[in-house]
């Protein structure tokens, strides 16, 4: 890497150091796949304290000004981010915190609010989760029906939020609100909210259609929460939450104050070894008594997904490639769309590949890979719906990046 | 294929006549009364804890069966010289189709592909129990081997001949549809003398039923084993069995694509119905045309898929040489159609169409197990080409 | 056919007899797949004589009644239609006059106008065209801005008409025009069309993007129309257009006036024999030495073709069965865009079969079928951007049949 | 195949840095300037009856191709101690993008292809030619058989070697590219010593130049036929040809993908330009999602094949393992990029998209020759699950 300046390449090299030397011990039970999917305590606690010392080697906010709990540096966390995948460690637990909430608080946070909040994101000490999603909102983020009234120097919240991952864990959310019916856009306002054990504030788990709990619903009912945890001017809350989601949809990638593992690689559900696993699954399928891994058609459609997720990579690799992108957000604003459609197709193609076998489960032992394929194609409909569904990813690549009118 | 002389004999409204009509709207109602989908879900899918944790059966309703048994169901395929309905399979096919949109947990498919295995063996052991499927009993295939593999010709259970006629049984089957509600098996299996099909009991010493763990929360499977089970010369059903199983081929794949031409109705009248309904962008989501096309699709996938059922099914009950070749293009069509509708329910359902609470997921589960009984697309599309273009290299 | 009344049974058994006995001689130049795309006049001559012939012999307009030149018979047009596709005989030329121009005279027309048009219709003594297409208005009909401006007993014709197959033999044209300009839908007004050397009206024709002509152009400048040539009421264009729609879509099969040999089943360009072409093609298409007619990727896609070919041949069987069609719109108004993406798909596979043999335009010998897969591909999209874009077939169905709101 | 070693050591802008900038933004402004779309449309597709009917080549610019010669066009893949530019293949890559997105007719890619080959062969007589490139000819492959095999071994030109060195060549070689405006060929034979690689000048005895009729109106093609055609011993370029064109074929499926590449990006934005502008129900077109997502999903296609051509650019220029598999699944990408922007030019242009006014059929037709070029998608992927899944029973 010749575009490394000395500074950064020793930074490199320790990084190297510290996580050969630091690698952690296996979990005490099997992780999952992304952050937003942990479920038990045993993986909150070991998730959490392996951030903490990630962050305290100083490989996560690196980029972060040090009044904020970060390194102060520049360029390194691209560096970091590049290690710690590179070295096959655990994803980071704090996904909210660090990817959204922490570079939305640094936009648009008071001096006290950057000061308070971004240090317990960056460490895990603060675990966060976002409260965006309402059940009669859909992908129409302007439609927010939970309310907070103005009550002194407080504000009284009322309403519902859906689909919230990590929230049974989360000390605070990135809450969003309406503060005034007249407006659509200019009658939201952004809160970053204390959730956990509040009055007023209820959480409770929701079932997928796997039958597995991996998120939550949160009530507010007349939930009290103070002015002074309002993030921008009153009326301000759409803008700040494109930020946030800026910072989420990746399209500031590297931006973000967050060091990840490989779990950040696997963020919008692409599984770095599916093709491995698809091509060892065909291996083991058989269809009148030959393997499908001797089927054209089969590795036909094995290698059409090999190209798609060597795609996404030379495409992450070209975005930062000044002559060879027409539009800067061109490449960034396709990857959620991409990526979470590879790993569905991906594992729907592992459910024909295991054919009668994907009728099992994973308490079966005669599930192929521990019952992975059905599973993760059901799962994958999480990341295709949620943080904007592929059609309005396609609204959005379609007006923002080739200036189509807005289908809206 | 349907260009062949044959076929221009047959009906134009493939049989469908006014007797399948109202065999086929009773059914609806009765479903439509006996279980609507609030009390589906009660029954199949109260908490998934049951089902995905403790790895119990999901509940059906045994009393609507008994009143189906009533109603003659079970005998619907078993000729009427035998005490069943003797309905053709084009009949069959419009009831089933009924079954599926309900997504009626019952033996019922599993009995009717029983019956025309046994109809094609037509042998005295063969019609005894034809009669006792008319009288109300359920009976299931054993005839697939571990490799997932459903051509008849391949089992992994072997028989030893005894010298009164009967049989010694060792060995399993695989993937046996709602084993736990069917009162006997029809068990494919081979020895030095070739393929037979015999009767074992539910109850029968030496038979073992393991459940296996299956997302569908709407039917049973199992492995079975068999240690040594004795089988009496009158059990005996066929000697000539591969042949038997590989006539009656058309008619299962038939009868599994009707139903998923049925959950699939269901899952575009039901995602539809949200898109009118469910408004996002102050207007009903129906109105994109990324909502509107997806659903104009499935329409068309699902009416290729009906379309070509009713002439495989049609085929069939007329004797064509092409019903092989037809069936396995509705097998090919529904699966497909189930997948793309499965698909776009979920998504389309958005948020809560992730979520448990939503009836979608039961449907998808239903129709994801269908799509790769028997072979799915892909298989069913190379049996064709090998009939339509020829074998591989010659 | 046990459904044949015995009079019908009787006129099958005459419709076979005369076809054996009155098969035409072959063509003095060879015939397009379509009447639409008849560009010459030696092909025009042979095929206007052989449906006077064929109209003599009574065999169109069957069930029409004897006033207007039919045959005054019942259920015979369809036993014909069968007829003379299963003889394998050339197609009808005069398609717009049979299956737009006639049954939309029927329904509208006065007693005068149809003992007037409808049996040149039938016989092809007077050939059609039509003026439904302008170069603004695209797959929106209502936008059409030829303006027919009232001059006592006569209307002054101005505008511009695209996409008019067979203009350049026609002499009538079914013609939309605007007659105001207040009201976008009531504005419009239907009128039969003089065409041919009429003053004020030039016939050009447009070139195709293979570089075939295969329509024209059509100018009306000051173009004298009488008021005798309206059809039905002034502002009523919309609701007469519709039902020409519905008979040209297919949506009222076997109403249509005309009879129809081979060429009919392949309007909307479904070739009924395509894909045995496609499997003969595989078996002599080659690649690394090896015929691709053995290569299970091909195969599986060839399959896939001869599905949704059977699939359109049963619907249009099951459309007939009252308790197997819940909707009665539901398989008619698929039947257009399923064929002409059919058609397409079967024509890209083609051009995928013959590899770089597709490079190859009919003027080269060595072009697989006489070139036919890459120039059948590229005319394919006439047919899935004519009479309502694939686009607009699909909001159709979504809007009539499953009740979405307009997307317009 | 990305996470093997020694693409590490890979630069991470693929190495297109301000040299290869510049080229690539001075390509672009030239083919803007002088051969606008206005002036190709007048140039090769005036009349439809000159190609198609009358059969004639159409016409293409000399004098601006002569203009590219002097910017060294021709010598950009020769290296410079033989007097070319010696660009790196990503640098080609971003100029053939240029060249492919201006539609432009010339020998431009053939000889790049060429050079590529006579790179690998690295004999005194391959400099000799490579030489006479940088010095402004033209040059064209002539290394395939009838069947449309592009693989490098099969051919069906044999040459009997003389005593002195040289050789006679007799047969055929199929689908060369630019004959007509080639000054020689390099063509492929076998023999019983093996495969050879000869210089055949254009105006050489015994050889015959049998035009081709083509859809595509901005390049010629044709059949050559060798009849005794002698070539000298310094003509002879390789006795080990099958091995040198091997090695040059993941450079020569670059060159053709990024030429897709660019023709699919012309499409993606003419198309969307279309779209904002033309109005149906009141809105401009590109308001439908019916159209906005086609063109999004396009987006993303004609991105995924550009970002894996200058991958595979980048393996070549560093001769990494993975070269050959990068450029295979750049072509894959590539050819089905340029298929669906194809389709959808055409489509979402509505009538006028139809007719032969409207530009767009002048690069459906390059994409579409350039989709089966060497092999289309379907081709290279079942090359590359050899490599990935490994060869078939074994």
């Amino acid at each position: 890497m010749a575009d490394l300046t000395p500074e950064q390449r020793e930074f490199q090299e320790y990084a190297r150091r510290w996580l050969e030397e630091n690698k952690p011990g296996p979990p005490p039970e099997r992780l999952p796949i992304t952050a937003i999917e942990v479920m038990t305590v045993g993986q909150r606690d070991y998730l959490q304290a392996w951030q903490k010392k990630v962050y305290e080697a100083g490989f996560i906010g690196c980029d972060y000004p040090k009044a904020y709990g970060g390194g102060g540096h520049e360029g390194f966390q691209r560096i970091a981010n590049q290690e710690l995948s590179r070295a096959g460690v655990p994803f980071m637990l704090n996904v909210i915190g660090l990817n959204m909430a922490a570079p939305t608080i640094l936009v648009h946070g008071t001096e006290e609010q950057k000061q308070r909040f971004i240090p317990g994101c960056l460490s895990a000490e603060e675990i966060w989760c976002q409260g965006f999603s309402e059940p009669g909102a859909g992908s129409d983020m302007a439609n927010q029906q939970t309310m907070a009234v103005r009550d002194g120097d407080d504000w009284i919240v009322n309403g519902h939020k859906v689909w919230t991952s990590l929230g049974h864990f989360a000390q605070w959310m990135i809450l969003i609100t309406r503060t005034s019916r007249d407006h659509k856009y200019d009658g939201l306002t952004y809160f970053l909210a204390p959730v956990d054990n509040e009055p007023g504030v209820t959480i409770r788990p929701l079932v997928k259609l796997t039958g597995e709990s991996g998120f939550n619903e949160v009530l507010f009912e007349n939930a009290r929460l103070s002015d002074a945890y309002r993030l921008d001017d009153i009326g301000k809350g759409w803008t700040v939450a494109m930020t946030t989601l800026t910072y989420e949809r990746g399209a500031a990638e590297g931006a973000g104050g967050g060091g990840s593992g490989e779990g950040s690689k696997s963020k919008g559900g692409q599984d770095t070894s599916a093709i491995g696993k698809l091509i060892d699954l065909s291996r083991n399928s058989f269809r009148d008594g030959k393997p499908l891994s001797d089927d054209p058609v089969t590795r036909d459609a094995i290698v059409e997904q090999a190209i798609i997720r060597a795609g996404l990579k030379q495409n992450a690799r070209r975005a930062a490639v000044g002559p060879l992108t027409d539009h800067p957000m061109r490449l960034p604003l396709q990857q959620k769309v991409v990526s979470t459609e590879f790993a569905q197709d991906t594992a729907r193609l592992g459910v024909d590949i295991a054919g009668a076998k994907s009728t099992l489960y994973k308490l079966d032992e005669a599930a192929p890979d521990e019952g992975h394929w059905p599973l993760a194609y059901m799962n994958s409909y999480g990341h295709t719906i949620a943080a904007g569904a592929s059609e309005i990813q396609r609204n959005i690549l379609g007006e923002r990046v080739l200036g189509l009118p807005k289908s809206k | 294929m349907s260009e062949s002389k044959n076929t221009t004999a047959m009906p134009k409204d493939f049989g469908f006549g006014e007797g399948e009509e109202l065999l086929r709207d009773m059914a609806r109602k009765l479903l439509r009364d006996e279980i609507p989908i609030e009390r589906l879900r009660q029954l199949v899918a109260p908490d998934p804890d049951k089902t995905y944790t403790r790895g119990e059966r999901p509940d059906w309703d045994e009393a609507l069966w008994k009143q189906c048994i009533e109603l003659g169901w079970t005998g619907l395929a078993v000729p009427e010289e035998l005490g069943g309905v003797g309905l053709s399979l084009v009949g069959i096919a419009g009831l089933v189709e009924e079954v599926g949109r309900a997504a009626f947990p019952s033996p019922l498919l599993s009995t009717l592909a029983a019956s025309f295995v046994l109809t094609e063996a037509g042998t005295p052991e063969a019609n005894t129990l034809l009669e006792r499927i008319a009288a109300g009993a359920s009976v299931s295939l054993a005839i697939t081997d571990e490799t997932g593999s459903w051509e008849a010709a391949t089992c992994e259970v072997e028989h030893s001949a005894s010298t009164e006629g009967g049989s010694t049984l060792s060995g399993r089957a695989y993937y046996v549809q709602d084993a736990f509600k069917a009162d006997a098996f029809l068990v494919l299996s081979k020895g030095s003398d070739g393929h037979r099909l015999s009767i074992v009991e539910s109850g029968q010493a030496g038979l073992e039923i393991a459940q296996d763990h299956i997302h569908d929360l709407t039917r049973d499977q199992a492995t079975l084993s068999f240690g040594e089970v004795v089988v009496e010369a009158s059990a005996e059903v066929s000697l000539n069995a591969a042949a038997v199983v590989s006539r009656a081929w058309s008619a299962i794949l038939v009868i599994v694509s009707a139903d998923l031409v049925g959950t699939s109705e269901w899952q575009l009248q039901t995602t539809t119905e949200y898109a009118r309904t469910r408004k996002q962008f102050d207007r009903p989501i129906g109105f994109f045309q990324a909502v509107k096309h997806p659903l104009s699709n499935g329409m068309v996938k699902v009416d290729r898929a009906r379309s070509l059922v009713y002439h495989a099914a049609c085929c069939v009950d007329h004797g064509s040489v092409d019903a092989c070749e037809a069936a396995r293009m509705a097998k090919s069509a529904a699966s497909d159609a189930g997948r793309f509708l499965s698909d776009r329910s979920v998504q389309l359902h958005g948020g809560i169409g992730f979520t448990w609470e939503c009836d979608v997921h039961i449907y998808f589960k239903r129709s994801m197990h269908n799509q790769s009984l028997y072979g799915d697309g892909f298989y069913q599309r190379s049996k064709l080409a090998e009939r339509m273009i020829g074998p591989i290299g010659v």
